[in-house]
C-alpha cells in the first residue's frame, strides 16, 4: 500500500473502536446476568469486519454467524438496537427473539447471525442468485469461521457459487481455532485458500489484522465480484483474544500464544502507525474514544430502557401476517 | 373438465406459475436436461430455458438452503427434491432457517418458498428409499406442510402456495403421478388450509391424505356394499390441521379410523387421534383406530412390502373392530 | 450411596465403559481438547489419549457415520453430537444407514453404535439452538432412544447401551447436567426397556421423561398438597415405548396427563395419548391431557421462553381440568 | 505396461464378461418383471470393479453404490445369491429385503449396496476406522459416482480419511454423467482427481476402459493404503452404456457420444488385445463365454427356484435377535 488517508484510516480506527468497546460492555453485561444465552465475542477479530463492511453498500447483503455483534454494527445497525436485542427487549433488531446469535436488520440487509455452523453458506449464496436472477450488481458478504470449513455445506455452497458464477464474497475467519480444535486438528489441508481454489474460486489471504491490509484486499474483491468476475473468496488470518463463549476455560491454547497474538493487536497496530504518521495524537485518540463511550452508554441506556413484549404474543411471527390463505373456491 | 394425469396437472401447475410471475423459477435435480427424475417437468426446460428451470448438482442442503436465501432476495423459487429420502440431508437448512428466519428476526424475514418432493413406498424401491416422512415435517412451526391427492389440487394448490409469505412443503406421493382424473381447468387457486371430505358418510369417517387416499376410497365403496357408511376425509394439509372439518365428521359420525403410510409410532396418525380425543371424548363410541405402516424398514420384496403398507383388508378390519360391518 | 451430578454420572459411566472393553472409544466436537463442550468427557482425553477420545472436525455427517462403520467394523463406538440441533446435519447417517443396515442385510450387518446428544431448551439459545427432537427419532424403526433422567440412568444406562448389538440413541437434557443426586454405586448395568414410577400415585398418571422429570415431579408435590395423588412415570426410553407400565398406572389412575417438552403437533406425547386411548378407553374418566411446547421456534427473551415451555402451572392446570385438585 | 501375462489377463477377461452376461440378463428379467423396483447396470463400466476388486483379499472390505452388482460378484458374492436377491426371494445376499440397490455380504465383507449418493463414503472411512484402531492391514475400497462428488459428504469423508489417516481406497467411478447431469455442470473444478488433491490425498486419474491401467494403478494404490500410507484416491474415467435406470429416455445425451465410447467397450478392448499378442483365440473365447452363460443360467433358476419369505417374519430383522435386554437390577 503505497501513502495513508489519514482520514480514512481513522475512520477505520474508530470503526474497530465502536465493535471492542461495545464488545467488552457486553462481557461485563453478561457477568451481571444483563445479557443471557450464549455470548460470543469478536474482540481481536475487528480489522475484519471493519475492512470488508468499509466496501459495502447499503444494497449489498451480509450473512454472519453468531460472533456477528460487529458485522452488524458496522453495516449500519445502531448500537442501541443491538443491545436492546442482547437484553432480549422488543426494541432489539430482532424484537428480542433472536439474541446475541441471532441480529436480523432487513433495512441494512443484514441477514442473521446464523447459529449453525456452515448453515449460512447456501443462505448467502441464494441471495446472490436472486441478485443474479434480477440482474442487480449487489454483492453479498458471507462470514464463517475456519471451522466451518469442514461441513459439507461449505463443500456444497463454494461449488454452486462457482458454479453458477454468483456475486458472493466469502469471508474466512480464520482465528485458529473451533471452540478448543486447532485447525490442524480438523483439517487435512490447513492452507484455506488453497481449499477455495479448488473450486476454482479466486482467493487469497489476508493479514487480518491489518485493517488497511484487509480494506485494500476488500475493495479489490468487492469490485470483482461486482461486476460480473463471479465469487471470491478471502482468508481472514486473524485471532481471538477471549474464550469462545463465555463457557470456556481455553484448556486447548496456552497463555503465551494469546499475549503473542495481542501484541499484533489490530487497534494498536493502526494507532501506532498513525501515531508515527503524524496522523493522530493522544487528543484525537481520546475524542475518538469519548465518542464510542457515550454511544456505547447510550445504547446500554437504550436496552436498559426496553419494553418487555407481552406474553401474549408469544406465537407472533410463526407465520407471516395478515396471512395469504384464500377462500374455498 | 378434461381427463389429465396428476403428473401433467402438477406440470401444467408449474408452467402456469412460471408464466404469470417472472420471480418464480424451479431448482432441483434432473429437472432440466433429463427431463425430471418422473418427468413431472418434462418440457419446461425448453419453454423456459435453464435459467428458470435450474438443474442443480446433487447438493440437497445447499441448493434447497439457496432456495431460501433467494426467497428472501425477493424471488419465489420452486424447489424440488426428488425424494423425500434425500430431504434428510437438506433437514438443517428447512428447519433451522426456512422454519426459523421469519421468527429470530422478529417478523423481518419471511421466506416464500415453495419446496416439492416426491413422498411413500410402494414400488419395490427397499429401506433407504420408500420414506414418508410428511408427518415429521408436520412437528415443525413455521411450515406448511401439503399433500396433493387429486388432479385439482396437483393443479391449483401450488397458485396459492406460491402466494404465501411462508415456507411451504409439498408431498407428492410417487404412486399418484400415474393416476388419471378429472381436472376443473377454470378453478384457479384453491384454499391450503382447509381438509375436504371427498365422499360424505354418516358411521364411521375415514381420514386420510396423500397416497392413502385411494385407499380410503377403495375402502369406503367396499364398506358401503357391507351396509357401512363411510365419510372420506382428505386432510390436504397435515399442517395446520384442519380440526373443525375433521371434528365435525366425528362429530357425526362418532367413530374415526386414520390411515397413513408413515410408521405407525409417532406418526401424524398418532396426532390426529390424540387432537380427537381431546376434542370429541364423549361423542365417540369407539377409541380413535389407526392403520399405517408396520414399524420396519421397507423390505424389497414385493410380498413383503404390501404386507407393510396399509391396504383396503386393513381398514375393513379397522372399521370391523369398531363393531361396523362385521 | 454418593451425591454426584448428573454430568458426572455421565462421565463416570464413559469412563466406566473404556476401561471395561478396549472396543469402546469416543469420538465428537471437543470432547477432548476443549474439555468437552458441557464438561461431560472433562478428563477423559488425558486417561484414554487421543485415539480414544477423538476430537472431530466440524462433520456431523461424516463422524456419525464413521461410527457406523466403525461399529460394522467390530468396534463400540460413543459418538458424540454437541447437541440434538446439529443431529440433522447427520440424520441421513441415522436414518438410511444405521437404522437401516441390520434389516437391508437381511440380518447380517448389525450396527453397535451409542449416539449421545444434547436436547431441549431452558437456557436462551433461541430457535436454532433449543430443540427437542428425540420424539422424532422415536419414529424410527431400528433405532432404540434412551432419556436419561437421573444420575443413576445416567451412570448406568450406558453399560447397557453399549451391550445393545443396535444403535441406541442417548439424549441429555441440557438443564440436568447440574443436577444433583444420589448414586448408588453398586448398581450396574441397567435395563433400558422399561419405563420407571418414581412417585407412586392413584388419582392420576403424569407421563414425562428426561428434562421435564423434574417439572412433573415438582408439580405432584405441589398436587399432593391439594389432595391430588399423583402417579410419576419416567419413560426413559422413548423407542420402545413400555406401554405395559403405562397402561397399568393409567388402569389404576383413570387419567393421564404427558409432560413433553416437544412441540405438541407430531409430538411424542401424542403418539402417547393415542396408545392410551386405543388400549384403555373404556378406563379413563378423562381424555389423555398433553402439555407441551407452544408451537414457536424458542424465542431467546426469557420471559418468552418461559412462557413457550410446559412448567409445574402447565400441569396443575391440565389435572385441574380434569377436575381434581380445583 | 510391459508384457502381457496371459493366463491372469484372460482372466480379468472372464471376470468382466462374468459381470456384463450378468447384467444384460437382469435387463431382460426386469422387462419380464421377474426383477422389480430401480435396476442399474453396470454396462461398459466392467473394468472398473474387475481391475481394482482384482487387487483385494477377502478380508479387504466393499462399500458401493445401487449399481454394484458387479463389485458384489467379484469381491466373491455367488451370482446365485446375487441373482435370488434381485427375485427377492429367502436365498438373496440379502434375504430379499434389500433388492438389486441393497446386495450385502458380510463374509465377503460386502457392506452394500448404498442407494444413498454419497452416503457410503462415511460408512467407509469408518470401517478403516475401526481397522486403523485395531491395528489391521486390511483396505477399504468405495466406490461412487462422480456425481457424488458434490456432495458434502463427499468433502466430509475425504478429509475425515486424510486427517486420520485412514486406510481407504477410494474409487470414483467418473461416467461422465449423473442421471442426466453432465458434470460440467455440476462442478465447477471437473477434474475430479484434482478435488482429491485437495485434500492431500494422493490421487490419480485412471483409463476406465483398459482393465489393465485398472488393474496396475489399484495394484499401486492399495499397496500403498495397505502399508500405512493413508487413504488414496482413483478418478475411474468410464462410461455408462446404458441408461442410468430402467426409466431414462436418456434426452440428456446423443447417440453419437454413446457410439463413440462403445468403440472403446472395455471387453472387446481386451480381448482384442489378447488375440493380437496371440494370447486368445475363438475357441478360447467361446468356452469363457459358455462358462459364464452356464453361470447366468445357474443363478437365474436358482433365482427361480428361490422361496418367499413368509409374510409372518415380516418385521424380523428391525433389531437383532437374540435381543441384549436385561433385567431390571
Ligand atoms: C453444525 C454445528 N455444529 C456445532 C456447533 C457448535 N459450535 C458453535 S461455534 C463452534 C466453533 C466454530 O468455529 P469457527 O467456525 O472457526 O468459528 P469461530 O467460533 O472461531 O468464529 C462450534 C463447534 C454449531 N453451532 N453448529
Ligand atoms: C442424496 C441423493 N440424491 C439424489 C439421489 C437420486 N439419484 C440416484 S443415482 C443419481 C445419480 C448419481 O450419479 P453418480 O454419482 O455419477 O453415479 P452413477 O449413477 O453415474 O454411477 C441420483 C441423482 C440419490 N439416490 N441420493
Ligand atoms: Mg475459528
Ligand atoms: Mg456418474
Amino acid at each position: 500500500m503505497t501513502g495513508l488517508d489519514g482520514a480514512h484510516a481513522t475512520h477505520l480506527l474508530e470503526q474497530m473502536l465502536r465493535v471492542r468497546r461495545m464488545e467488552e460492555r457486553c462481557a461485563e453485561l453478561y457477568t451481571q446476568t444483563k445479557i443471557r444465552g450464549f455470548l460470543h465475542l469478536y474482540v481481536g477479530e475487528e480489522a475484519v469486519a471493519a475492512g470488508i463492511l468499509e466496501n459495502l453498500g447499503p444494497d449489498d447483503a451480509v450473512v454472519a454467524t453468531y460472533r456477528e455483534h460487529g458485522h452488524a454494527l458496522l453495516k449500519g445497525t445502531p448500537m442501541t438496537a443491538i443491545l436492546a436485542e442482547m437484553y432480549g427487549v422488543a426494541e432489539g433488531c430482532s424484537g428480542g427473539r433472536g439474541g446475541s446469535m441471532h441480529l436480523f436488520d432487513a433495512a441494512n440487509r443484514v441477514y442473521g447471525g446464523n447459529a449453525i455452523v456452515g448453515g449460512g453458506l447456501p443462505v448467502a449464496v441464494g441471495l446472490a442468485l436472486a441478485d443474479k436472477l434480477a440482474g442487480r450488481d449487489r454483492v453479498t458478504a458471507c462470514f464463517f469461521g475456519e471451522g466451518a470449513v469442514a461441513e459439507g455445506e461449505f463443500h456444497e455452497s463454494m461449488n454452486l457459487a462457482a458454479l453458477w458464477d454468483l456475486p458472493v464474497l466469502f469471508c474466512c475467519e480464520n482465528n485458529l481455532y473451533a471452540m478448543g480444535t486447532a485447525l490442524a486438528r480438523s483439517e487435512s489441508q490447513t492452507d484455506v485458500a488453497i481449499k477455495a481454489a479448488a473450486y476454482e474460486i479466486p482467493s487469497w489471504p489476508v493479514d487480518g489484522m491489518d485493517v488497511l491490509a484487509v480494506d485494500h484486499a476488500a475493495a479489490r474483491a468487492v469490485d470483482a465480484v461486482r461486476n460480473g468476475g463471479g465469487p471470491h473468496f478471502l482468508e481472514l488470518r486473524t485471532y481471538r483474544f477471549r474464550a469462545h463463549s463465555m463457557f470456556d476455560a481455553e484448556r486447548y491454547r496456552d497463555k503465551a500464544e494469546v499475549r503473542t497474538w495481542r501484541e499484533r493487536d489490530p487497534i494498536d497496530l493502526l494507532a501506532d502507525r498513525l501515531r508515527q504518521e503524524g496522523l493522530l495524537d493522544d487528543a484525537g485518540l481520546a475524542d475518538i474514544e469519548a465518542r464510542v463511550a457515550a454511544e456505547v452508554d447510550g445504547a446500554v441506556a437504550f436496552a436498559e430502557a426496553g419494553t418487555l413484549e407481552p406474553v401474549e404474543t408469544l406465537t407472533r411471527f410463526v407465520t407471516s401476517e395478515p396471512h395469504a390463505g384464500r377462500e374455498v373456491r | 373438465m378434461a381427463t389429465t394425469t396428476y403428473r401433467e396437472a402438477m406440470r401444467e401447475a408449474m408452467r402456469d406459475a412460471m408464466r404469470r410471475d417472472e420471480r418464480v423459477f424451479l431448482m432441483g435435480e434432473d429437472v432440466g436436461a433429463y427431463g425430471g427424475c418422473f418427468a413431472v417437468s418434462l418440457g419446461l426446460l425448453e419453454e423456459f430455458g435453464p435459467e428458470r428451470v435450474r438443474d442443480t448438482p446433487l447438493s440437497e442442503s445447499a441448493f434447497v438452503g439457496a432456495g431460501i436465501g433467494a426467497a428472501l432476495g425477493g424471488m419465489r423459487p420452486i424447489v424440488e427434491i426428488m425424494t423425500v429420502n434425500f430431504s434428510l440431508l437438506a433437514l438443517d437448512q428447512i428447519v433451522n432457517n426456512a422454519a426459523t428466519l421469519l421468527h429470530m428476526s422478529g417478523g423481518q424475514c419471511n421466506v416464500p418458498i415453495v419446496i416439492r418432493m416426491t413422498t411413500g413406498a410402494g414400488r419395490q424401491l427397499a429401506a433407504q428409499h420408500s420414506h414418508s416422512l410428511e408427518g415429521w415435517y408436520a412437528h415443525v412451526p413455521g411450515l406448511r406442510i401439503l399433500t396433493p391427492a387429486t388432479v385439482d389440487d396437483a393443479r391449483w394448490m401450488l397458485w396459492t402456495a406460491l402466494e404465501d409469505p411462508d415456507p411451504v412443503l409439498m408431498f407428492e406421493h410417487g404412486g399418484l403421478y400415474g393416476m388419471e382424473g378429472e381436472l376443473d381447468e377454470a378453478l384457479g387457486p384453491v384454499d391450503i388450509t382447509r381438509a375436504a371430505v371427498r365422499r360424505r358418510g354418516a358411521d364411521v369417517s375415514v381420514i386420510t391424505y396423500g397416497g392413502t387416499l385411494p385407499v380410503a376410497t377403495a375402502a369406503a365403496e367396499e364398506l358401503a356394499a357391507r351396509g357401512v357408511d363411510a365419510e372420506v376425509i382428505d386432510l390436504r394439509t397435515l399442517r395446520p390441521l384442519d380440526d373443525e372439518t375433521i371434528l365435525s365428521s366425528v362429530a357425526r359420525t362418532h367413530r374415526a379410523v386414520v390411515v397413513d403410510e408413515g410408521w405407525r409410532t409417532g406418526s401424524i396418525s398418532a396426532e390426529i387421534s390424540a387432537r380427537i380425543t381431546e376434542a370429541a371424548f364423549y361423542d365417540l363410541d369407539a377409541p380413535v383406530s389407526r392403520v399405517c405402516s408396520a414399524e420396519v424398514p421397507m423390505p424389497y420384496a414385493r410380498h413383503l412390502e404390501e404386507a407393510a403398507l396399509p391396504r383396503v383388508p386393513d381398514v375393513l378390519r379397522a372399521v370391523e373392530e369398531m363393531g361396523l360391518g362385521g
